[in-house]
């Protein structure tokens, strides 16, 4: 990487400070809570899986039954049922699924649920391991045959099947990440569904079946390419940490997770968001998941030429927040969008200053790069020219993830030839002015290093005034996105539980201990 | 009368592009196909001029075609709310403060599990969209916006409670017609309590026609490119009329 | 039978992208002629999702139709001469050797005031085009490419002279279908001094199908993607044929 | 205009050195000829116009009549017989039409034709001044109105009234210069057609009347839009002076004309063009018209990326043969072309290379730079992504006139559609990197600048060839364009004449006095 901005490194620094003493009352908080899906994901892990005759799975049965001693954490309960029953854990989530109550069973001694609790750790940890291992001997095999940066793809049928067809497709056509969309609001359900599914709008949900399909079907295209193809989904919402469990589990890739997107764009309380972000977060760290912010999202909705300031400033609390649950730079995916108003002069260059600013700034990170959405109408060529200027902007400057525009963005949800469309757009662009990034300087006193030093200075000042309110406070007062969310406000709270004294989680003490966590 | 037909460099040459997908591989035998395909539709003439693999099974055209339909553009009816007859925001306001005497109450809403707050916020918010002030800043206007993913039951109670005139409902995700579902539940909901008639039911979102509101029993929609004017325009006069 | 439809995202959901201009004002009126236009080919369902004005009198439309029209991809004969069936150079020459045993005579031409040589120099000359070698360069052909702007009638004098087997003719400009009329003008000479049936002619040029040159009298015509190899293939089995 | 490649200076005055020894000896035959169409050229400034019933022109009438008498010119006949006849051209022209032969009209005295002929001349120069004082101060009045660069569409429907409505159309979106694409291979009619016409392939006949009906148009439409919107058409083919004059009588903005086009593409004879070509830009010159130069052709018929020096060394030799004409360098449009194969990484690298190389050595130039055509295919989405490519270099490098890309290049001439499509994209792409220019910076060693310095070296180097074969020799060996023109192949060249001693063109003197152009 070629720095070209002249940035102070000194005001980086100081930014970075910043959001660690932002973020360190908020881990403090997190770190003496735990929540409904925290448990269900540590249940997740342990083997609970399954789903009763109305569809409730399994987890959130045990969960229920667990309910009021979840201080102590759920797990306890299930490895106990495992230990005195002596069941494999399928066998035990089909009783639980046809009405068994675990609180029912009198406790196995001590020893013995600790030594179940050990082979349930060690079980995943191994099937966790074969997955970070498999992906990584596959992505070194096959290095240097996907694109840089990496081409992202979006499939939202709403049928797993259909997607997968797409999927298949887009792959063919170059992708080397595939995300499968969610169904809308999946966000705000409490649970996560089971079974392959059939039936959404706008996306697919986000289930454990439906990932495992996905997965077998993307790992036979990545044979026939010898193209390591990502998989993408959504920890995200309500249900994060599970998804992260089960992402985990079935070898995704990368997972859209961000420290305040739940609070501020789905209404979800802010304490339930962080618990559950922190430990979604060191499930992606030990599972090699990348995680993709949502820094995109506050550009949808305020103007991305007076905010992006927040863009940065979210970049720099979505890092503080990963580093404490133990990801890497190399795992951090820091988003950000290609949204300014088309209409302004030099747009471009405003683009290229924050694209450029974003990766000297975070220079191991690979950077989630969104397409313009917002601006994009219903003039599908005036679109498609969007999308070139925004595919050279990411190549110029080096970005790693590299999310397709789509020339219809305004109009449906992805054809199978908008996104080959797509594909063949950024393949030309990217290919002919590849080595852009090394070629071309931007002038001192120019409106590129101008532009940079700007943002960089308001971010800090932006990140100075959080610290002073606090950020839950500065949340409730709408210092984000223009959105106010009271601290007491917002859903999930109810699913907060304050951990007690006899809390017991050795899956989260695992990934504590693996990820170098402990105090 | 004033037919029109489709213009590429010539009155009436009838030039018309297409692209489309079909489930099949790429390759002359496809091309034949696109092309027939083209000629179902009435065209006279057809130029498949550029043809693409999306995968195995799945192939792109692109396609020219000649027509010699057309259509009278004299009877065509426009099916909008177009901007040219709004009342401005200030005529709105004397207009309510001249014929109705009091003033008017809207709730909006974008409703079901659709998330797109920009849309409504476009209509109701103070600052409005693209220079049109939203409805919340009308003097002669009470508005409340209740934001995204809201209950067309939460809609209709507080639409109750405050004795609204008005209900505006936004819908932007239209996939598997997830937005004819809940405008249409929402219809239902009220005639089961009786209360249609109460409000004007107003739809809106980039995929909403006026026509398709109606037939959902809305009693207009509005499409891509509305402003809070033209559908204070329309309330109010809606309610003038009704009085 | 494999009867296949357009394919947005799902099995047959008929999802075709059109783009067109009408010679009437931009507006919520236009829209609707445009939708209506986009229902009269049959489409189901019709969502104009962009217009924009030309000019005062004309405008400009994006829309997305739905149809329910399918074709049988089975029946559907591809009217291409593909490459998969072709020779390779190598192949034509041994061809020529073991079933005509002489060599052949190919005369080729871009024709009327046609200026572009490319298309035919891809064809013909040595070096050839997208590593397919040109006839100049196969042993066992002689062939003559007079360039363009060249008349029919001095084509014809032409090939007679050498004696030619084939006469090969590229046309590239199709407005106002003077490249119809250029062909036409060629078979028509041809007949009127009776020597049709001495030499097998081949038609070439972006816009042109195998049908069409078949209708205008030719033995054959190929369209963009075209290389020697298909040409020489089809000339020499057709002179093996005809012995 | 800021200098970024570091072009070595003395390379570029050898180049220009090159240039003028190549194209001294053939403008010293050129001085010692001229031509049945400079002939008719200097009548038609005379008032020679109208058609016999057969559609011949007068000029040509004229022309042929003085056949065996052409080595003194054909002037003095027209001149002579208007001074005998006391009529006025108009009259005259009608009688020479209906068949008078002006051979059989006893000459006028030398006085009185003199007299006659310095009325004509007078009146010619008062003409074309008006036009050049009309169309500067339109120029002043609504200066900064046009866009920078030109944006250059053409209208190509064979038919003069859909042309006006297309022209009008294109300018309301935005254009500022319409060229109205001439009929295929009016470049081989040794004639100019009379009247306005409607029946062309792939464009329009350029006739004086169809110049009139444009002008008239696009003079209306400059005044609703404030904006002067410059008319174009073909000096060019076996009538270029005549058309030249065409022009100049009727206010066209820009011409093009270049100096071996007709030789390599039309197959003209190379003496007969170098012939016509002289006049033909000592009209542009006097008149204020701007020339196209055609340098793009090569590129559509050879590799570009190969080929990349013969457009810098034609870009030359177009210079000196238009300084040798009288032609300012303001008024040199000198051509180049965005054609490199797609497929090629960093092509686009190397067109900012070619772009940005020819505004440095041609800085007061005003460069027109042509689209992508050869690569461009029935696959209009990847067409108007490579459109936006070529508007972003030709910004980037601060070109004079641009001419837009069609989407449907490889399709059929503009629909009006396309041009709206094309103007759209390129308003949109300049403004957003607007200042591009005098922001960026090439890295020195990097590809840009080493890509221009080798092709500066190469083009040098086949200068020096050309220089030591000469130019007629060279043409006729096929340096150019791979294709050999014998010297007296070609058509047309029955139509040039040896310049006798009682040659007498007063227009050429008036001309060669105005434009400083005596020896
Ligand atoms: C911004 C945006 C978002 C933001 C929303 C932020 C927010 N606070 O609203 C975020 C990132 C959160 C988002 C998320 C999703 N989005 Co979204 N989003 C968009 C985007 C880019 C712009 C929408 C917008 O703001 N337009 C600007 C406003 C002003 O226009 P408008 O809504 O049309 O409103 C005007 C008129 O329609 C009318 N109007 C609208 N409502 C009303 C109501 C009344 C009463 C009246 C009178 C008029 C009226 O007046 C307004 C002013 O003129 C569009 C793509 C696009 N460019 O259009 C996709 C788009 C709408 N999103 C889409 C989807 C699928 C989603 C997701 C469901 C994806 C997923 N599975 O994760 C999610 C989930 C959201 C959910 N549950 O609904 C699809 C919808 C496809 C379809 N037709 O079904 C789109 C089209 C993108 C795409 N091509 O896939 N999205
Ligand atoms: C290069 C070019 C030129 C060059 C030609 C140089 C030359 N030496 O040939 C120049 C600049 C001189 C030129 C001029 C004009 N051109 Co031109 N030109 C093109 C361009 C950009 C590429 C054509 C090309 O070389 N294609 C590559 C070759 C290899 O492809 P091809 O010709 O299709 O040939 C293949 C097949 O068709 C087939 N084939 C072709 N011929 C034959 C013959 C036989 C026997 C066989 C078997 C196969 C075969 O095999 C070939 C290999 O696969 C096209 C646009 C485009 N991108 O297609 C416009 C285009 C063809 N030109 C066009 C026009 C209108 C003109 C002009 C008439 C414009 C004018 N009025 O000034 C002039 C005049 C020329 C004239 N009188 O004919 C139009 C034609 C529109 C139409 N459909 O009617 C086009 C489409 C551009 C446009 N959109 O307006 N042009
Ligand atoms: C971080 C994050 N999570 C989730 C989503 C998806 O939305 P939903 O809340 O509907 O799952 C997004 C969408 O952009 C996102 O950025
Ligand atoms: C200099 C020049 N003259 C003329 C033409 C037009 O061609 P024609 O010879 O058919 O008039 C061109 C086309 O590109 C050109 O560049």
């Amino acid at each position: 990487m070629r720095a070209k901005l002249g940035l102070s490194q000194d005001k980086i620094s100081e930014a970075r400070e910043l959001a660690a003493r932002i973020c360190g009352p908020v881990l403090k908080f997190v770190d003496g809570h735990t929540s409904v899906t925290v448990e269900r994901a540590t249940l997740r892990l342990a083997g609970a899986d399954d789903a009763d005759a109305d569809g409730v799975p399994v987890p959130n049965l045990i969960v229920d039954q667990a309910r009021d001693r979840l201080a102590d954490g759920a797990f306890r309960l299930y490895a106990s049922a495992l230990a005195r029953t002596g069941d494999a854990p399928e066998r035990l989530n089909r009783k639980i699924a046809e009405g068994l109550r675990l609180t029912d069973l009198p406790p196995a001694d001590e020893a013995a649920t600790a030594r179940k609790a050990q082979e349930l750790v060690n079980r995943a940890e191994s099937r966790v391991r074969a997955n970070r291992e498999f992906r990584a001997a596959r992505q070194e095999e096959w290095k240097d045959r996907n694109h840089r940066p990496l081409l992202y793809l979006i499939v939202a049928t709403g049928n797993i099947y259909e997607d997968v067809k797409q999927a298949t497709a887009a792959a063919e056509q170059g992708a080397d990440v595939i995300a499968v969309i969610r169904t809308t609001a999946q966000s705000l359900l409490d649970y996560v569904p089971y079974g392959p599914t059939t039936e959404g709008f706008g996306g697919t949900y986000a289930t454990q079946e439906n990932f495992r399909i996905m997965r077998a079907a993307l790992d036979e295209v990545s044979e026939r390419q010898k193209r390591y193809i990502l998989l993408t989904n959504y920890a995200s919402g309500l249900c994060m940490p599970e998804i992260a469990a089960m992402g985990a589990l079935e070898r995704l890739d990368m997972m859209l997770n961000d420290s305040m997107y739940g609070i501020l764009f789905r209404d979800i309380n802010m304490y339930r968001t962080f618990v559950d972000q922190k430990f979604s977060r060191m499930l992606d760290a030990w599972a090699g998941i990348i995680i993709n912010t949502g820094e995109d999202n506050y550009l949808t909705t305020s103007d991305a030429y007076e905010k992006a300031y927040t863009v940065l400033a979210s970049q720099f609390l979505n890092e503080r927040f990963a580093y404490a649950a133990g990801l890497p730079a190399r795992l951090m995916g820091l988003g950000h969008a290609f949204e300014m108003d088309p209409t302004i002069k030099d747009g471009f260059l405003y683009e290229l200053a924050q694209a450029q600013m974003a990766r000297e700034i975070f220079p191991e990170h690979p950077l989630k790069y969104m397409p313009p959405t917002k601006f994009m109408s219903g003039d599908i060529f005036k679109g498609l020219v969007m999308d070139t200027m925004f595919n050279f902007v990411s190549k110029a400057t080096d970005q790693g993830i590299h999310l397709l525009g789509m020339l219809t963005e305004a109009i449906h949800t992805p054809f199978m030839m908008d996104r080959y469309l797509a594909v063949d757009n950024a393949r030309y662009v990217m290919n002919n002015m590849a080595s852009f990034y090394d070629e071309v300087e931007f002038r001192e006193g120019g409106i590129v290093r101008t532009r940079a030093a700007e943002v960089l200075d308001r971010t800090l000042e932006f990140l100075r005034q959080i610290e002073a309110t606090g950020l839950f406070d500065a949340i409730a007062e709408g210092q984000f996105a223009d959105v106010k969310r009271p601290k007491d406000g917002g859903k999930g709270l109810e699913g907060l539980i304050k951990k007690g004294p006899r809390y017991w989680n050795p899956f989260e003490e695992h990934l504590t201990r693996t990820l170098g966590l402990g105090k | 009368m004033n037919i029109v037909r489709p213009y590429g460099d010539t009155l009436d040459d009838g030039k018309v592009q297409l692209s489309f997908t079909l489930p099949i591989p790429d390759g002359a035998k496809g091309r034949e196909a696109a092309r027939q395909l083209v000629l179902k539709w009435g065209f006279k003439d057809c130029d498949v001029v550029h043809s693409a693999p999306l995968s195995a099974g799945f192939s792109f055209y692109v396609a020219y075609g000649k027509t010699e339909s057309s259509v009278d553009y004299d009877s065509c009816v426009a099916d909008e709310h177009s901007a040219e007859a709004s009342m401005s925001m200030d005529e709105v306001n004397e207009f309510i403060r001249r014929e109705l005497g009091r003033k008017v109450v809207v709730v909006g809403a974008c409703t079901g599990f659709d998330a797109h707050t920009v849309g409504i916020d476009a209509i109701m918010n103070m600052k409005g969209y693209n220079h049109h002030y939203g409805l919340e800043r009308y003097p002669e206007m009470e508005a409340y916006n209740l934001g995204a993913q809201v209950p067309n039951e939460k809609l209709i109670e507080f639409a109750d409670k405050v004795k609204a005139d008005a209900i505006l409902v936004s819908q932007v995700v239209t996939q598997k017609d997830v937005h004819i579902h809940n405008l249409t539940q929402l219809i239902e909901l009220l005639e089961a309590r009786g209360e249609r008639g109460r409000y004007i039911c107003v739809a809106g979102g980039p995929r909403i026609g006026n026509k398709l509101a109606v037939e959902l029993g809305f009693d207009v929609g509005f499409g891509r490119g509305a402003y809070a004017d033209d559908v204070a325009t329309f309330i109010v006069k809606k309610l003038a009329e009704r009085n």
